[in-house]
């Protein structure tokens, strides 16, 4: 198996240019979602979807500083180290790669859409018209010919860099340290399994300037599956007590009333 | 790879997941060329394949660029194959409503025809004080500023020495 | 009238002529109006710039990113939750089937087997329905993957209807092994579909995962006795098992809503379309009890069958008003 | 261009992006960086990662903005007043780096005692009189001065006025190196900015006296021996009636502080499309030909001689500009260009004044030009006053109009707003219109100029599609038949034709003519062997070379096309000298012999760049010296000297007469020797500093349909409008609008209005608003945003209003006009509109009435402009006065 690689986002460096969006679109050939005027800052696209696999946000905020700040993210897959979407897929569209990503499969993927509610990031989506469920794939294909994903490619700034996550991590804690020593808010976002215990790590992690919330990421993401077992147990129970229901109005009292 | 007890990878991988390899790969050449968008002048890559575009992207090798590409720049393969394109000349007739497709040639000749008549007709030897100009301000031209130099060249070239100095440019605006 | 206001109109009296002479003057002398020491303020903003009207939709929303959903709802038409109800009538229906035999009361368990494998049978339909690609529902069979509820879920019902196909060629004279192994892939397909909603990001199905497997089971049970009630079956098992069932189902149905809270993650059980569909088939499930009791057989059929499919309809419709509310994903865990 | 040129002698950015990265403060102003020219901006966050010191003034807090160090926001139209505020802080704290400024610029040269600045005639300059100044005081002591490059119709008067003054040499002009003498270029410059202070930009500007010192502070820690500071800017100086001026202040600012010619310093010009800066050094611009060799002018009376006595400077590089208009005679017209005939000097057509693309527009609207060409533009979207440009359109016999798809341009007889709205009907138009489809850059080969000066091929990859053909099939073609028809003719005017060489060998079925081929022209030749030139510096004045722009003259050096290379970035220097070619001389950084001290050493270690090699006894460093390469830094011309021995030894500006960069410009620039401030045509407020208050020699075209707004303090029109753009889409939209994975990024047109005014107003977030100019009106939704602030000035408070200006009535996405809204109305030395200010009004609601000035008559009557002091002003013809309607309010 070849090196686990990822992202490294970084919103500090981020100029909300949306070349990654437009290269995810190119390389990928996604359709458009539309043209309409959401009145969201600069943000028309709005979140991850099954044609957009990519997305950058702009919440303009007021700050101590400049009296408004305007902090772009360009979100995108997780990529979890505990995927979601990959343990409740069941036709086995979804698979862990090689590379240690996550990819759907798209001759395998029947449509079921279990996967899209099972993303605590909301990433995955159904296509209304295609009728499988769709999201970045890391550029699996370009990753197969030793080439980066587009989107890491594309971008003007190095805002999203792409490589094995093990550097990244460490980049990406220099980082957050000498921002930290300027006098920046910023934070590291699920670059690993003891900050984001929930999924065990992520493989597409962000250095943010503000609240995960500012960005619409879940402060504390579970993987559902985590707790499936509780759940079996439940169901094993409740389906026992329900047999036992069965047979108790079976053998307690007789025929007639 | 560990045992896959949970078909969470290998097990569960189809044929065309085995497969899949980057489309560049498969281009019968790649040609260098420069983003017709901005002045920074970033990198293309062209990948061409049975005589059509297949893909556009950063080049890497650019000292300027980098690889990298703006959206606009990313977009460059739909604004060369895109459905948009012209293909035909339309030809709209004085007091016309509606565009009708000429050929080419015709269409040039056309042109040529209007200019020397025009030309003709709007010719200035002199000002009315008598000092020679030898021009004519019967036509004007406004180009682009993403016409390659030698086109710039040969229309500057050719205006001037047809007497047209209405000449104008982008970089004028 | 705040000062402001009073300035306001002041100056809306006094602007028109002063407009007036500046038009004029822009029409006539340039030199003098150019040069006019008028340190008068710039247009008529600045006068009451002190007083600005309440500020407009703010660009971003303090807490998450202008109110937009953080997941995404389940995609399903409302072919899942009629396979919920479907599936549940089945599996219900197998393991009332084991105890039917075990009281000897072979009529009512040939009655249920057919019960089960329709339910098996229209359930697997609604499934094959909603998918976005039907033509691969064999897919769901390519692998096994224990992460997946859904995937041991199609397990289940394969079997479970494998099972009742069996039963209807060669229906079961006593509790045997074939039937044993029905009951316990009905008691499967009965609950997993509880696990298979609470093993999402959605707060208020994840938030309920060990609640949801008992209101299923129990709505199963429920269910598949009101049909019988409806369909007149008379036989005190049925009715014994029926109070039983209804009764579980009101109770787990609390436990449910004790597990999403009083808080922003239960808010789709009491408000909006959910929670009406929710409360009426509490309400319903209720009335369908006393009329057991009551012995109006049919009735409490009618009233208990239209809460358990409402049920199946709640809980679906909680998922998307739940998914759609980021509040709810970015509350703390309970 | 001039801005630069006049300062530094050639019109180009002084750098190259990457260079960038090694600056210790980067200003960006009058540009939206991070948004148009994003991975250029990759080179600015490179030197943020260094700790470098990013600025951005701009009126809106933008995508550049929010990864700035430092955001200052502008009232719109008053950056001389902010620059000018920098050069009087640099001067008054004594920041200037002394030695460089000595001896690198005129701050010593004397200037005639005639010379009055605006501090003393309350802003006019000496030599004002009917719409334009005489130059002559503006001289040094006792000599005049041709510039390098600019506007020579100012010297043209000189040389009428006097043949044979002396010229400035760069050798004994008067000078006082002590900067004391009262009428040094420094006192002068010194006395000039005096009101310039923090509370004069404060009231001016609106930006708060801390913030601006915070950046004067910044700019003056980065500079001097050991750090460099950079500028860049865009069109958002360009486009004002004082722009050129703009880029001055932003010269003097640099040459004070020492930053040019220098790593990490410089100013940098960022072009908006990918060979702007190609099409003005090879320019389809009236007033010149190739090179920034200017037009014959009927002063010149086709007399070649006549021409280089104007034009030609005695001294330094300008000196040897006969050769180069010689070559470009012979690279046009062949054997037929002999000395005996001038070698067709007079077969030129000659200028008799302006005839820039707004005379144009104003004359085609006046019936009185027949047929136009546009190619590859949009200007019924991309420029002013486009009801008036389209009235113009209606007025042609014939339009052609050469685009990938029709654009409103293309399509002004039928989806123009005027037709949709009835007043104006489709048959009445009698233009006839050709749309022909053109190639993209992938579907021929060709150079591109980029915004550092670099020339880079592109390849053809495919064919074009059907009909679809490159720009220069279309010119060749078009040639070939013009000059087939002509063969037989006799007549004088078609003398040019006949001898003109159009003989380019052509590929493949459509008959592509060769683009290298051409690159070759206009590379140069040995006319006796056809043997291409290694560079300007073989061209003679004798007709035995050739060169169709002499600028470009070395990029097919050794047989090579240079614009071609591709060494790739990593196996060379971060100057990259093996990819592409820069002009001239494919240099890097311009006058970089200023990145040495006058002895010719590095001014520091940290900016060593070029400098002068004692033992080989040459300029050597990591770039192309810009200097003559064995002239050791000792060199003193003879007094007798003329041409490039004039040049000293430590004089880095070799282009300009006197070999030095000008604070103070004697000549070459039309609108005055030194940028002061003036409002823009349509302001809020008066002038804080003089009477006058406009620039006097500013162009106007007054006619009913391009009425101005006059009056400030107005309520009619009390906010300040001023135009962006956005990254997702480019200029006109023709590239953009088309395209649905642009369009969908930003689908529609917006006007962004600040919370408070939105608040006044009644605007709410995504609502509708209707905005207004005395042109015209349109409707859009209401982006409504902290990035916008209201700015106290003058006492008062200006609400800045800004919209995109990328939409039109085709394509995937559609919006109103933006630039329906701005008037005619443009910079005396480049003559480009000023479409970066205006004053409107803005109302809540839907409630255009599509009104267009320029549509029928006096629909909205001018309000007349009273910005200039008693006898300013163009004397043009006055329209009817009529007293302008009070509008209703809405």
């Amino acid at each position: 198996m070849s090196e686990t690689v990822g992202f490294l986002t970084d919103t500090t460096l981020c100029i909300g240019c949306k070349a990654c969006e437009v290269a995810c679109k190119q390389w990928n050939q996604l359709p458009d979602d539309g043209f309409a005027l959401t009145g969201r800052s600069y943000d028309n696209t709005t979140a991850l979807g099954a044609s957009t696999w990519r997305h950058v946000l702009f919440a303009e905020q007021t700050s101590t500083t400049h009296g408004i700040a305007w902090k772009m993210m360009s979100d995108v897959c997780k990529h979890c180290e505990r995927a979601g979407c990959l343990e409740a897929c069941p036709t086995g569209a979804i698979i862990r790669t090689e590379h240690g990503s996550i990819y759907i499969q798209p001759d395998v993927c029947n449509g079921c859409g279990y996967c899209v509610p099972a993303c605590p990031f909301g990433v995955v989506a159904r296509s209304e018209d295609d009728g499988r469920a769709w999201k970045c794939t890391l550029c699996y294909d370009r990753l197969q010919g030793q080439l980066e994903p587009a989107c890491a490619k594309a971008c003007p700034t190095d805002s999203i860099e792409f490589g094995p996550i093990e550097r990244l991590r460490e980049k990406a804690t220099a980082r957050v340290k000498a921002l930290r020593e300027q006098g920046v808010d910023a934070r590291l976002y699920g670059e690993s399994a003891e900050a984001q215990p929930g999924t065990e790590g992520l493989h597409a992690f962000f250095v943010l300037n503000d609240r995960p919330e500012a960005f619409n990421l879940p402060p504390d993401p579970q993987v559902p599956t985590k707790g499936v077992g509780r759940s079996w147990l439940a169901a094993g129970l409740a389906a026992a007590g329900l047999a036992a229901l069965a047979i108790g109005a079976a053998l307690f009292g007789g025929t007639h009333d | 790879m560990r045992r896959d007890v949970t078909a969470l990878g290998d097990t569960a991988r189809s044929a065309r997941s085995d497969e899949l390899r980057p489309r560049t790969e498969a281009a019968d050449r790649v040609v260098k060329s420069v983003c017709p968008y901005c002045a920074v002048g970033c990198g293309q890559l062209v990948y061409v394949k049975d005589e059509k575009i297949t893909d556009i992207e950063g080049d890497p090798d650019s000292p300027i660029s980098e690889g990298c590409l703006c959206p606009k720049g990313a977009a460059t393969r739909q604004l060369v194959t895109g459905e948009h394109r012209g293909k035909q000349v339309l030809y709209r007739r004085p007091g016309g409503t509606a565009w009708e497709p000429i050929a080419l040639e015709t269409a040039m000749d056309m042109v040529a025809d209007r200019v020397a008549a025009t030309r003709a007709e709007t010719w200035q030897d002199e000002l009315p004080d008598g000092r020679s100009v030898r021009r004519t301000l019967g036509i004007a031209h406004l180009g682009g500023a993403t016409l390659d130099n030698e086109e710039n060249y040969l229309l500057k070239k050719l205006y001037t020495a047809l007497g047209i100095i209405q000449v104008e440019n982008q970089a004028r605006i | 009238m705040t000062d402001a206001e009073i300035a306001r109109a002041h100056e809306r009296e006094l602007d028109p002529e002063r407009n007036d002479a500046r038009a004029e003057a822009a029409l006539q002398d340039a030199h003098h109006t150019a040069a006019a020491p008028d340190a008068a303020p710039i247009g008529d903003a600045a006068a009451h710039h002190e007083h600005v009207a309440p500020v407009p939709a703010v660009a971003a929303s303090t807490t998450g990113y202008y109110d937009l959903p953080v997941v995404k709802a389940a995609p399903w038409k409302w072919f899942v939750p009629a396979y919920f109800y479907a599936g549940g009538v089945a599996g219900a229906s197998s393991l009332l089937r084991g105890a039917a035999l075990l009281a000897r009361d072979r009529r009512l368990a040939k009655q249920l087997g057919r019960l089960a494998f329709a339910g098996e049978a229209i359930g697997a339909a609604l499934l094959v329905a909603d998918l976005g690609k039907p033509q691969r529902f064999h897919h769901m069979m390519r692998v096994v993957r224990p992460t997946s509820p859904m995937n041991v879920g199609t397990w289940i019902l394969g079997a479970s209807g494998l099972l009742g196909a069996l039963e209807l060629v060669r229906p079961s004279k006593r509790l045997d092994a074939a039937t044993i192994a029905a009951m316990i892939t009905g008691g499967g397909l009965a609950t997993y579909t509880g696990v298979l909603i609470g093993n999402t990001a959605v707060p208020a199905w994840s938030h309920a995962r060990t609640a949801m497997p008992a209101l299923f089971a129990a709505s199963a049970g429920a269910s598949a006795a009101s049909l019988l009630e409806l369909a007149g079956v008379r036989s005190p098992l049925v009715r014994r098992f029926a109070l039983a069932a209804k009764t579980a189902e009101l109770v787990a149905a609390r436990a449910v809503e004790a597990s999403l809270g009083a808080g922003v993650v239960g808010e789709p059980l009491r408000e909006g379309r959910s929670g009406k569909l929710w409360r009426g088939a509490r309400w319903l499930q209720g009335a369908s009890v006393i009329a057991t009791v009551l012995r109006a057989s049919r009735v409490a059929g009618a009233l208990g069958t239209l809460a358990g499919v409402m049920t199946r309809f709640a809980i679906h419709e909680a998922g998307r008003a739940s998914a759609a509310d980021p509040r709810a994903t970015l509350a703390p865990r309970t | 261009m001039p801005g630069l040129g006049i300062s530094f002698g050639r019109g180009g950015a002084t750098s190259f992006q990457q260079d960038l990265q090694n600056a210790d403060c980067i200003l960006i102003e009058g540009s939206n960086m991070a948004e148009c020219h994003p991975v250029g901006f990759r080179w600015v966050m490179k030197a943020k990662a260094r700790g470098a010191t990013i600025i951005h003034v701009d009126p809106r807090f933008t995508r550049t903005s929010a990864v700035a160090d430092i955001h200052v926001p502008i009232r719109t139209g008053t950056d001389i007043a902010f620059l000018g505020g920098l050069v009087h802080y640099v001067i008054e704290h004594e920041r200037y780096f002394r030695d460089y400024v000595v001896a690198y610029t005129n701050a010593a040269n004397l200037v005639k005692p005639e010379f009055q600045d605006t501090e003393e005639l309350d802003g006019l300059f000496s030599g004002y009189g009917e719409g334009k100044y005489k130059i002559d005081s503006w001289q040094y002591e006792g000599v005049d001065v041709v510039p390098g490059s600019g506007h020579k119709e100012s010297v043209a008067e000189i040389e009428a006025r006097d043949p044979d003054a002396k010229l400035a040499r760069g050798i004994d002009e008067p000078r006082d190196e002590s900067l004391q003498h009262p009428r040094c270029v420094f006192q002068i410059l010194k006395r000039h900015f005096a009101r310039y202070t923090p509370e004069l930009v404060e009231q001016t500007c609106g930006i708060p006296r801390e913030k601006f010192l915070a950046v004067a502070e910044a700019l003056c820690a980065a500079s001097g021996r050991d750090k460099t500071a950079a500028i860049c800017y865009a069109v958002g100086w360009t486009q004002h009636s004082v722009g050129v001026q703009y880029i001055r202040t932003a010269a003097i600012l640099q040459l004070l502080l020492g930053n040019i010619g220098r790593p990490g310093g410089g100013i940098m010009a960022l072009r908006g499309h990918a060979s702007i800066q190609g099409s003005t050094d090879i320019p389809t611009l009236f007033d010149l030909l190739p090179g920034y060799l200017p037009m014959p002018m009927v002063a010149h009376a086709g007399k070649l001689e006549d021409y280089i006595r104007t034009h030609r400077s005695d001294s330094a590089w300008w000196s040897e500009m006969p050769k180069y208009i010689v070559s470009l005679l012979k690279a046009w017209f062949g054997e037929h260009a002999t000395k005996a005939n001038d070698y067709l000097f007079d077969a030129l057509p000659m200028l008799s004044g302006d005839h820039s693309h707004m005379a144009t527009i104003s004359l085609m609207a006046d019936n009185k030009v027949r047929g136009y060409f546009v190619i590859g533009e949009n200007p019924v979207v991309g420029t002013v006053g486009g009801p008036l440009q389209r009235k113009g359109l209606r007025k042609l016999d014939w339009l052609v109009v050469r685009d990938f798809a029709p654009t409103e341009t293309a399509e002004f007889w039928r989806s123009a707003p005027e037709i949709a709205s009835g007043e104006v009907n489709v048959e009445d138009i009698q233009t006839e219109v050709f749309f022909f489809p053109a190639a993209a850059h992938t579907e021929k080969a060709g150079s591109f100029t980029n915004t550092q000066r670099l020339l880079q091929w592109h390849h053809k990859a495919v064919a074009p599609p059907g009909d679809a053909r490159s720009e220069l099939w279309f010119a060749y073609h078009l040639g070939q038949r013009l000059k087939a028809r002509i063969a037989e003719s006799k007549l004088a005017r078609d003398r040019a034709i006949h001898a003109l060489t159009w003989d380019y060998p052509t590929e493949g079925p459509e008959e592509e003519p060769s683009a290298e081929a051409v690159l070759r022209e206009i590379n140069g030749y040995t006319v006796a062997d056809g043997k291409l030139v290694d560079g300007f510096k073989q061209l003679n004045d004798d007709g035995s070379t050739a060169s169709g722009c002499w600028i470009y003259s070395g990029v097919y050096a050794d047989d090579t096309n240079h614009a071609a290379g591709r060494k790739p970035a990593r196996e060379q220097s971060y100057v990259a000298p093996e990819w592409g070619w820069a002009w001239p001389s494919n240099r890097r950084i311009l006058y970089n012999r200023a990145s040495a001290d006058p002895e010719g050493k590095p001014w520091s270690a940290a900016k060593k760049y070029v400098w002068w090699d004692e033992a080989k006894s040459k300029w050597t460093g990591e770039d192309v010296p810009d200097f003559i390469a064995d002239r050791p830094p000792s060199y003193r011309p003879a007094p007798g000297a003329s041409g490039i021995d004039t040049i000293r030894g430590d004089a880095p500006f070799i282009m300009q007469s006197d070999a030095r960069a000008w604070l103070f410009a004697p000549s070459g620039i039309v609108d005055g020797p030194l940028p002061t401030h003036y409002e823009p045509q349509e302001s809020v407020i008066a002038n804080p500093l003089y009477e006058q208050q406009c620039n006097p020699i500013r162009l106007q075209w007054r006619r009913r349909d391009n009425p101005y707004h006059g009056a400030y303090r107005d309520k009619r029109y009390p906010y300040v409008l001023t135009t962006f753009r956005l990254t997702e889409h480019h200029t006109a939209g023709g590239m953009s609008r088309w395209l649905p994975w642009l369009s969908e990024l930003q689908p529609e047109l917006f006007v962004e209005v600040s919370i408070e005014l939105a608040g006044e107003l009644g605007i709410e977030q995504g609502g509708w608003a209707t905005l207004r100019t005395a042109r015209a009106e349109l409707e859009c939704r209401a982006l409504v945003t902290r990035r916008l602030s209201p700015l106290h000035v003058g006492g008062g408070v200006v609400h800045q209003i800004a919209v995109p200006y990328h939409w039109g009535s085709i394509g995937l996405v559609h919006g109103p006009v933006v630039n329906d809204l701005f008037p005619l109305v443009g910079d005396p030395s480049v003559h480009i509109p000023e479409s970066k200010v205006a004053t409107c009004d803005l109302v809540r609601g839907r409630h255009a009435r599509s009104k267009l000035a320029a549509i029928g008559d006096g629909q909205m009557s001018p309000l007349l402009p009273r910005h200039d002091k008693p006898g300013v002003g163009q004397p043009t013809a006055e329209p009817a006065q009529v007293k302008p309607k009070q509008k209703e309010k809405t």
